[in-house]
């Protein structure tokens, strides 16, 4: 009887059978706000990569001056209402040099959110080796790496990347450059976070469970620690985008960021910051940019974080193909039933 | 009218229907047990009629009526008003159920000025009285303790006074015992009768264990998937049951007096501790909590470890398993002193909650062993894994399910299936069969000596209903503060317990028999008393 | 109470081998940073002889190590300097004299930092109370309005620079509405009134730069215990909701915070840079991104050091606030 | 050319009356005030107030303001027939805050201060003209003292120069002139209280400067200085302000930020946008000129900047207007076709050598590129500081790439940090052949303007070298000789200006623009003056009543 359950459960199976990653997008689908954040960041990042075809359908690029559309004598204000907006220009020029606006912004994203998103990626890596690394190792390992740790965490992260960055030769590509710097000097709190949860995931029975399967400390790492360290990473780095373009603005402002001409948001906020009252467009659009990218960064963490956990699939009311399954439960249980009626007997 | 009157309830968590069109109802001052395998349905009930399945989604249906609130009715401040003060509950798991941040005292004097509106020094004079009621020494002294300060089954009697505080007309007991040993279980299940007896309040008691809701209650009723099985007085149902899965449900209660079938044991030794230590924590916090530990485990044999709360026998099974370093003496596998962890010597762990990747499917973590071992063929793995969790009483379909969708009980298989995975020579069980009811208890045990017969298994078996685990093992040792009072074949501790400790456990064992059970409570009261 | 002296032996040892760590990198790094320290000290038209002499005052000539283990003596033995007419004395712990101004570093430190702590201490209360209370609704009254209007405006504030921030609200503020006093440092002992009203605003700004962090984290583990059994508990013996999220969820919920707060102290400086600068505080942070750009090796130095001293201490003061709030913890 | 400013005070009664606190709202503190460690000019505003010299500026609106006047001495110097010795007699009267005379010993006391290795940071002349100053240490190291500066008595001071210098007088306003009595020598100490002979004496100095309080300075007499009104009491200066708060608060001008002014805070482009829509506001605002060119740098040392025609390219090329734009737009910025400043006391010719028109000469320059053999465009690395100053910073860089765009000109710009920027560009050996430099008067005279950028034998090859074209041609050394030798002043500005000239014609540098000063007041301010020669208000003339 049993190997007859065998069978049918095996041509059942792939009705009910979602794997986890079929699973997830299951559950992040049923989030609406994540879904439409996701879509934005997605269309951020498209604009991003498409910027030179944007750019080239309004006919404008970023560098070029075009001093005809300021007025010099007030200072460079942009000539015209609302910064100069016109079929030329659509989102207006900026002052002083006129050049384009919207191919500044969508060049700027560019730069603004391969920075960002290239720091971030290296802050969680490092963070995230470092923390888990020092939880799972002996004292010593975890002594060193903690002190490092707090080393990280103590420095003043502007500085350092102040004075790193003075000392690479300026042939290196600059984004680059700053994604790693920024990347390498500012991983301390992710660090820690690791750390913290994986001391608390590591006590935990299953933990215990896949040791005992003989995997390698590696594969425990990855299968068993990871999946539940992301939420509270993925929270945090979610932040961290916003803070790496921010402290990208500020490497700008003290010169040492990327160069110009190539705009990023950064640096179009810096410099857009005493323009408020006289041009506001030019502050209000990188500002806006960013706003609703951090926005839609932090939705979609948060749904992803949902997504990530199976528990939430009730609140969701996603199924997980319980129908077919609650039929071959019945299968099951009549023939269960029949056995044990059988055995009293 | 009656204290609880509950008519064809429904819940449904998404497409699942775990409570399906129930039916029954609870005088005052009554006393009514759900009783029922793992997983069919019994918590859903006990939760629904605080209304505590309001906003997480579940589907409730039906009508629920407790001590004159209509529940599903109810706006969430009448609600509040029930909850506590006219019916109170006595969560399943005494360990998390409390606030680890606040004194047990405070906690329970919230609970009271909730309901009363009373002063603050009045809550906490009445948290000190029912902390005292229910026989916590020193009560005033020890309302100031924080949870993590009690001991599981001094916190179990704070839960219990906790819903005294307000003098409930309902007490809705969620597996009280399940988690606390059988000396400290007897104590609960008879603080509740004392005071059944004393207050007259209505007591609902959810338990899949048959023995502790003989002990307990007038009535019975027999929950299966959701539906009701049978109903009626408890010696009826107990006595002369009219459903077959209620007499299959018995019939697979163990006995303390049965004889075990001879296991297939031999001379030769697999596994050995010798001298083992284990201390916690340094200095002044310095604990030992497994001390010179010696025993010896052969191929074919089931080792029983029993002993109360606290004993150590977690910590020993995680040092032979090789999951704790000892702080002195050694493990031998095969004669060969042994550190680390081998994949040969497996565990079966006590808490079915952690012991499960919340984040992975159940199907994947019972793979697991087979993928450590190279196992790359998808096809073999899902057929082997399919087999292991038929063989445990799983449905093999709910490979991708998610630990959070098994009950407590369904859990543990799960577990065991993992560690059968492996192909191992020795498992450690720690209560593996504690959180599963009779039933299923009964085929664990009949598959786990099945697979020591095939096999050559041997089996550690820490657990602390002796019963059971007289039912598994040759031998027997029991552990007390640590340290191994007495060791033996398991019919000579049982039948002739040289130990007085191991004479008070055995008195504390429920019985199926209300009758016996009534005798027992006043043999153990006398106990108590000299 | 011997554990918690063991507890404090520990994270001194610890904290000063962090320190010294610190200085060490910030010793290499500057050491390979292009500029040449005795001309900018100089002056941009010193002739090659006169940058010598300033390159010998300063001991730039000899080998880094040199140099470092002079740093060490200073710290723990203090040193002696030249002032042309007499010979000053610099007390241990002496951090050395600054390359541009000649001052002790000590004295630069100890004369701006009541500056920047007045300032970082008073955001942190603000963004501890705004973030924590954002955080706290935005898990239990998820969607209502003013949940969504403060979690927007804490978002605004991590995504818009302090710069922009500080400067629109003071136009708006002190230039417009004329509410406050454009920001000017009064030191506490002066006038405690005036110390905080002149604050106010660096405050706000700080605060909104930082509220979002804690805003996010405190709703993540207040959705966490809120999912705890203890909570369960609670709801099903009646007790409110404000207490079961006041009382029972937030106090589980604060520990990270705290812990993050500890280690935002030290990132938090790059913001106080920006807002010192901006609001003409003459704090630290102001001083020390100038001595970074004339290469004033002692005052970098220093600072770090001061910055990182109080990053540690904070780390200290978050595990034993720890250990209070939760009795199960044993500080090591 | 220069226009005079126009702020005015505020209407009504605008005569200047004595009393009341000026506020002054700065963004650098004032960290060095130590008179032997000033560059600039007289030392800046607030320094001037403090120290008095042996001559000073002439403290009048536009051109008048850049003559030299006496002030401690009676006259401005009494040169020998060949310009190298030069006296000085002080008046009479002249006490210190402390009510003890000054003396021409406490003068040369303050000049020999400033060669201590400890005080260094004043300008190069003393050591460069004064006979055998080159090694001398200081009084600290070296207590013979320079023997190039006799105090024959306590009155008279001679000076003895290496080479005829006819604009002595003009080095004699720097504050290294200051007399500094040698028994409150405190060494590096000293600027924390420098010894007042001034108006006004240092009463508070917080922070290293960052917050100065000034009052008056009892045992001064108007009597003895006719350049200096002091109208108010007290003088509060606080600083490390950001720029953009300073002018909003004088905008404002609430309080006591009525009676401000800001001595180191130009107007920017944003705020100019909003204070020229602004009648009152624009009333407030004063402009002025300092002797400044912005410009572009060639090394001929660095291919292809060897051919003068590549330079000549470059400099039709060139749009000034996109680059004034980035300067701040034309209020803030005059175009510069001429390396001197446009202003007659440097000798201004207003040539115009190489006209690339507002917008550039795209077409004369491609046909010189293709003469000098690049048809198809070049490629070339524009160096430039990443410091936002509006000189030399980015902005201006890219404005220039911009403008040789479309004259087939590719630029890569090389962004360095300012003190690396500094130790790169004006060093022989790692000289790029083509950056952003700029040059300011230290007196408005060509001499200073030319001569350390163009005279051959000021090339310095182990340290700071301004000559950075590495220009070193006998007939222009000659002639600047030739103009030092000169003390009617008048006459060498006209033979600067023709230098000028003569040395534009080679192409090695392409001026870019003139920086104008633009600065608000606050509304209860008297008594404006703004000089030619700082382009900044003089707060020794500023009323509050
Ligand atoms: N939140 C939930 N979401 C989905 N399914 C659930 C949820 N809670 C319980 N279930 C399912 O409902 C059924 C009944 O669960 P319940 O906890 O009531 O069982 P039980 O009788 O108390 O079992 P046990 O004795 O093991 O505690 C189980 O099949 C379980 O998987
Ligand atoms: N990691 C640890 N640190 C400190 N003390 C511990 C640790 N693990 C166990 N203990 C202590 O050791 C003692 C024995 O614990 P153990 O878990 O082995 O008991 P047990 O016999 O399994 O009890 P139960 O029946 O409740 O599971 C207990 O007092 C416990 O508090
Ligand atoms: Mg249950
Ligand atoms: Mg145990």
């Amino acid at each position: 009887m049993s190997k007859a359950l065998v069978a049918t459960q095996a041509s059942e199976a792939p009705a009910s059978g979602a794997s986890g990653a079929r699973q997830f997008w299951r559950r992040l689908r049923a989030q609406r706000a994540a879904m439409v954040a996701a879509g934005t960041v997605a269309l951020l990042v498209l604009v991003a990569l498409a910027a030179p075809l944007l750019t080239a359908l309004e006919g404008q690029d970023p560098t070029t001056y075009h001093s005809a559309l300021v007025d010099s004598a007030r200072g460079g204000v942009p000539i015209g209402s609302l910064s100069g907006i016109s079929s030329d220009h659509w989102l207006g020029v900026e002052p002083q040099t006129g050049r384009d606006l919207f191919a500044r912004l969508v060049h700027g994203a560019r730069v603004s959110l391969g920075v960002a998103l290239a720091a971030t990626t290296v802050q969680v890596v490092l963070g995230v080796v470092v923390g888990v690394t020092a939880a799972l190792g002996n004292r010593w390992v975890d002594q060193l790496l903690s002190r490092a740790t707090d080393i990280i965490v103590a420095m003043p992260l502007i500085i350092m990347a102040l004075a790193l960055l003075a000392v690479v030769p300026s042939g290196f590509p600059r984004p680059v450059l700053v994604s790693l710097i920024i990347g390498f000097v500012a991983w301390g709190t992710i660090g820690k976070i690791a750390r913290a949860a994986t001391l608390s995931l590591k006590n935990l029975d299953h933990v215990a469970a896949a040791r005992l399967s003989g995997w390698s400390t590696w594969r425990i790492a990855r299968r068993e620690l990871l999946p539940g360290l992301a939420a509270p990473v993925i929270t945090y780095a979610a932040l961290m985008v916003p803070s790496n373009i921010a402290i990208e603005a500020s490497l700008s402002f003290l010169g040492v960021g990327v160069k110009p001409p190539t705009p990023s948001w950064g640096q179009m906020l810096t410099s857009a910051n005493v323009w408020y009252q006289a041009a506001p467009q030019y502050l209000l659009l990188p500002a806006g940019a960013l706003f609703v990218t951090v926005l839609a960064l932090t939705v979609l963490s948060d749904g992803v974080r949902t997504a990530l956990d199976p528990r939430a699939a009730s609140r969701l009311r996603v199924g997980t193909g319980r129908r077919q399954e609650a039929q071959a439960n019945a299968v099951a249980e009549t023939a269960k039933t029949n056995a044990v009626q059988e055995a009293g007997s | 009218m009656s204290l609880v009157q509950v008519t064809d309830l429904t819940v449904e968590f998404g497409d699942l229907r775990a409570v399906d069109g129930l039916t029954f109802e609870l005088e005052r001052g009554a006393a009514l047990a759900l009783v029922g395998e793992s997983g069919s349905g019994k918590s859903t009930v006990a939760s629904a009629l605080l209304g505590l399945h309001r906003g997480t989604g579940a589907g409730v249906g039906g009508s629920i009526e407790v001590a004159g609130t209509d529940v599903q009715r109810a706006s969430d401040e009448e609600l509040r008003r029930l909850r506590g003060a006219k019916a109170a509950m006595v969560f399943q798991d005494p360990l998390s159920s409390l606030d680890p941040y606040y004194a047990i005292g405070d906690q329970i004097a919230e609970v009271h000025r909730v309901h009363t509106g009373g002063s603050r020094r009045a809550a906490r004079a009445r948290a000190v009285e029912v902390l005292d009621r229910v026989g916590i020494p020193d009560a005033a002294r020890r309302s100031r303790y924080r949870p993590h300060e009690f001991s599981g089954g001094m916190r179990q009697r704070a839960l219990i006074a906790m819903a005294l505080a307000c003098e409930p007309q309902l007490l809705i007991a969620d597996e009280p015992t399940t988690a606390l040993d059988v000396t400290v279980q007897a104590q609960i299940l008879d603080l509740l009768h004392t005071l059944r007896e004393e207050t007259g309040m209505g007591l609902l008691l959810v338990t899949h264990d048959v023995g502790v809701a003989a002990e307990s209650v007038d009535e019975v009723l027999v929950m299966r998937h959701g539906r009701m099985v049978e109903q009626g007085p408890v010696t009826t149902v107990l006595g002369t049951p009219a459903q077959p899965y209620t007499r299959e449900l018995l019939s697979a209660v163990p006995r303390i007096g049965a004889v075990r079938t001879p296991s297939g044991a031999t001379d030769e030794v697999v596994l050995e501790a010798a001298g083992l230590r284990r201390a916690f924590g340094r200095g002044k916090r310095a604990f030992t909590a497994v001390d010179d530990v010696s025993l010896t485990v052969r191929r074919g044999e089931t080792l029983g470890v029993v002993g109360e709360s606290g004993s150590g026998k977690t910590t020993l099974g995680r040092m032979l398993v090789g999951l704790l370093e000892p702080t002195a003496g050694e493990v031998r596998y095969c004669g060969h002193p042994r550190i680390g962890v081998d994949p040969a010597v497996q565990m079966v762990f006590q808490d079915p909650v952690s012991s499960l990747n919340p984040r992975r499917s159940v199907g994947e973590s019972i793979a697991d062993p087979l993928r450590a071992r190279g196992e790359r063929d998808e096809r073999r793995i899902r057929g082997r894994v399919t087999e292991l969790m038929e063989r445990v009483g799983l449905d093999g379909a709910h490979y991708h399910r998610y630990p959070h969708e098994f009950s407590g009980g369904q859990r543990q298989r799960v577990g065991i299936a993992r560690a059968l995975a492996a192909d191992p020579r020795v498992i450690v069980c720690d209560e593996p069969v504690s959180a599963l009811d009779v039933t299923t208890q009964a085929q664990v045990v009949a598959l786990l000596g099945e697979l020591q017969r095939e096999l050559g298994l041997a089996l550690v078996f820490v657990a602390h209903d002796l019963a059971v685990v007289r039912q598994v093992s040759d031998r027997i040792a029991v552990m007390r503060g640590g340290r191994i009072v007495e060791t033996g074949p398991a019919d000579e501790v049982y039948d002739r317990p040289g130990d007085p400790y191991t004479r008070q456990l055995l008195a504390a064992v429920p019985t199926l028999d209300p009758e016996a059970a009534a005798r027992r409570r006043t043999d153990r009261r006398k106990l108590a008393l000299t | 109470m011997s554990g918690f002296a063991g507890f404090a032996l520990r994270r001194t040892v610890g904290a000063v081998i962090t320190l010294l760590a610190i200085s060490v990198i910030v010793y290499i790094v500057f050491y390979v940073t292009p500029g040449n320290v005795a001309h900018i000290t100089c002056g941009p038209r010193c002739s090659p002889e006169q940058v010598h002499q300033v390159a010998r005052q300063l001991r730039l000539d000899d080998p880094l190590y040199v140099r470092y283990w002079h740093f060490l003596e200073g710290i723990f033995v203090g040193q002696d300097y030249s002032t042309g007419t007499s010979v000053g004395h610099c007390s241990a712990p002496c951090l050395g004299l600054s390359y541009q101004t000649d001052q002790q570093v000590t004295q630069i430190i100890l004369a701006k930092l009541p500056v920047s702590l007045s300032l970082v201490i008073g955001a942190m209360v603000l963004w501890l109370l705004l973030g924590v209370g954002t955080g706290v609704l935005s898990a239990w009254r998820r969607g209502r309005f003013t949940e969504r209007a403060l979690t927007g405006l804490t978002l605004a504030g991590i995504s818009t620079p302090v710069f922009v921030i500080g400067l629109v609200l003071m136009i708006v503020v002190c230039g417009q509405l004329e509410l406050l006093p454009f920001p000017e440092y009064v030191p506490f002992t002066d006038d405690p009134e005036q110390w905080a009203w002149n604050l106010v605003l660096p405050w706000l700004t700080l605060a909104l730069a930082e509220a979002a962090y804690f805003a996010r984290l405190t709703r993540a583990s207040m959705l966490e215990t809120l999912a705890e059994d203890h909570v369960r508990t609670f709801r099903a013996y009646g007790v409110g909701e404000r207490s079961i999220v006041g009382r029972h969820a937030l106090r589980g919920a604060l520990a990270p915070v705290i812990a993050l707060n500890a280690n935002d102290l030290g990132s938090s400086v790059g913001g106080a840079v920006l807002i010192e600068t901006l609001f003409g505080l003459p704090g630290i942070g102001q001083e020390l991104v100038h001595a970074v750009t004339v290469v004033d090796l002692p005052v970098v130095v220093g600072m770090v050091l001061v910055i990182g001293f109080f990053v540690v201490l904070a780390n200290a003061a978050a595990d034993v606030l720890y250990a209070l709030a939760d009795r199960r913890v044993v500080l090591t | 050319g220069p226009k005079d400013n126009d702020a005015n005070g505020s209407g009504g009664d605008s005569t200047p009356h004595k009393g009341g606190t000026l506020t002054v709202l700065n963004s650098a503190p004032q960290s060095n005030f130590d008179p032997a460690r000033l560059y600039t000019s007289g030392g800046g505003n607030v320094p001037s107030l403090v120290f008095r010299t042996l001559t000073t500026r002439n403290r009048e609106n536009g051109a008048a303001g850049t003559k030299v006047v006496p002030d401690l001495a009676t006259d401005t110097g009494r040169p020998d027939k060949n310009a190298t010795v030069w006296t000085y007699t002080l008046k009479t009267g002249l006490k210190y805050e402390d009510g003890t005379p000054i003396t021409s010993a406490d003068i040369k006391y303050g000049i020999e201060r400033s060669f201590a290795p400890e005080l260094s940071g004043g300008a190069p002349y003393l050591r460069d003209w004064l006979v055998g100053a080159a090694d001398y240490q200081g009084p600290y190291k070296d207590k013979k003292g320079l023997s190039a500066i006799e105090t024959p008595d306590d009155r008279t001071i001679v000076f003895h120069l290496d080479k005829p210098e006819g604009e002595f007088p003009y080095l004699a306003t720097q504050t290294q002139f200051a007399p500094v009595p040698k028994d409150k020598d405190t060494g590096t100490r000293y600027e924390q209280h420098p010894i007042s002979s001034g108006p006004y004496k240092v009463v508070k100095n917080e922070n290293d400067g960052e917050h100065l309080v000034l009052e008056r300075n009892t045992h001064w007499s108007a009597a003895t200085d006719a350049e200096r009104k002091a109208y108010p009491d007290t003088i509060d200066v606080k600083s490390g302000l950001d720029s953009s708060v300073i002018n909003q608060r004088l905008s404002a001008s609430q309080g006591t930020d009525a009676a401000a002014v800001t001595t180191d805070t130009n107007l920017g482009p944003a705020e100019l946008a909003k204070v020229t829509g602004d009648k009152e506001l624009a009333s407030r605002v004063g402009t002025g000129h300092f002797g400044y060119t912005n410009y572009v740098a060639f090394n001929p040392k660095v291919k292809p900047f060897d051919n003068p025609k590549v330079r000549q390219a470059i400099s039709y090329a060139v749009d000034r207007s996109s680059v004034i734009n980035a300067a701040g737009g034309s209020a803030l910025a005059e175009a510069a076709t001429t390396f001197l400043p446009n202003q007659k006391s440097f000798g201004f010719t207003g040539y115009d050598l190489f006209p690339a028109g507002a917008t550039g000469n795209a077409a004369k320059a491609k046909e010189l590129l293709k003469e000098a053999g690049y048809p198809n465009g070049l490629t070339v690395t524009l160096t430039h500081n990443n410091a936002q100053n509006f000189r030399t910073s980015p902005e201006i860089a890219t404005a220039v790439q911009d403008a040789l765009k479309k004259a087939g000109i590719t630029v890569k710009l090389q962004g360095l940090e300012d003190n690396n920027y500094s130790d790169t560009v004006y060093n022989v050996k790692t000289e790029p052949g083509f950056f952003l430099s700029a040059w300011g008067a230290d007196w408005p005279s060509g001499g200073p303007f030319l001569a350390p950028i163009f005279d051959g034998r000021q090339i310095v090859k182990d340290g700071a070298n301004f000559n950075t074209a590495q220009l070193d041609a006998t007939s222009v050394n000659e002639e600047i000789d030739a103009i030092n030798k000169l003390t009617d002043l008048d006459a060498a500005a006209g033979r600067w200006g023709a230098l000028d000239e003569k040395i534009g014609a080679q192409a090695l540098t392409v001026p870019l623009f003139h920086p104008v000063y633009k600065r608000l007041v606050g509304k209860g301010i008297r008594n404006v003056v703004i000089s030619d020669w700082t382009g900044v208000l003089d707060i020794s003339q500023v009323a509050v009543k």
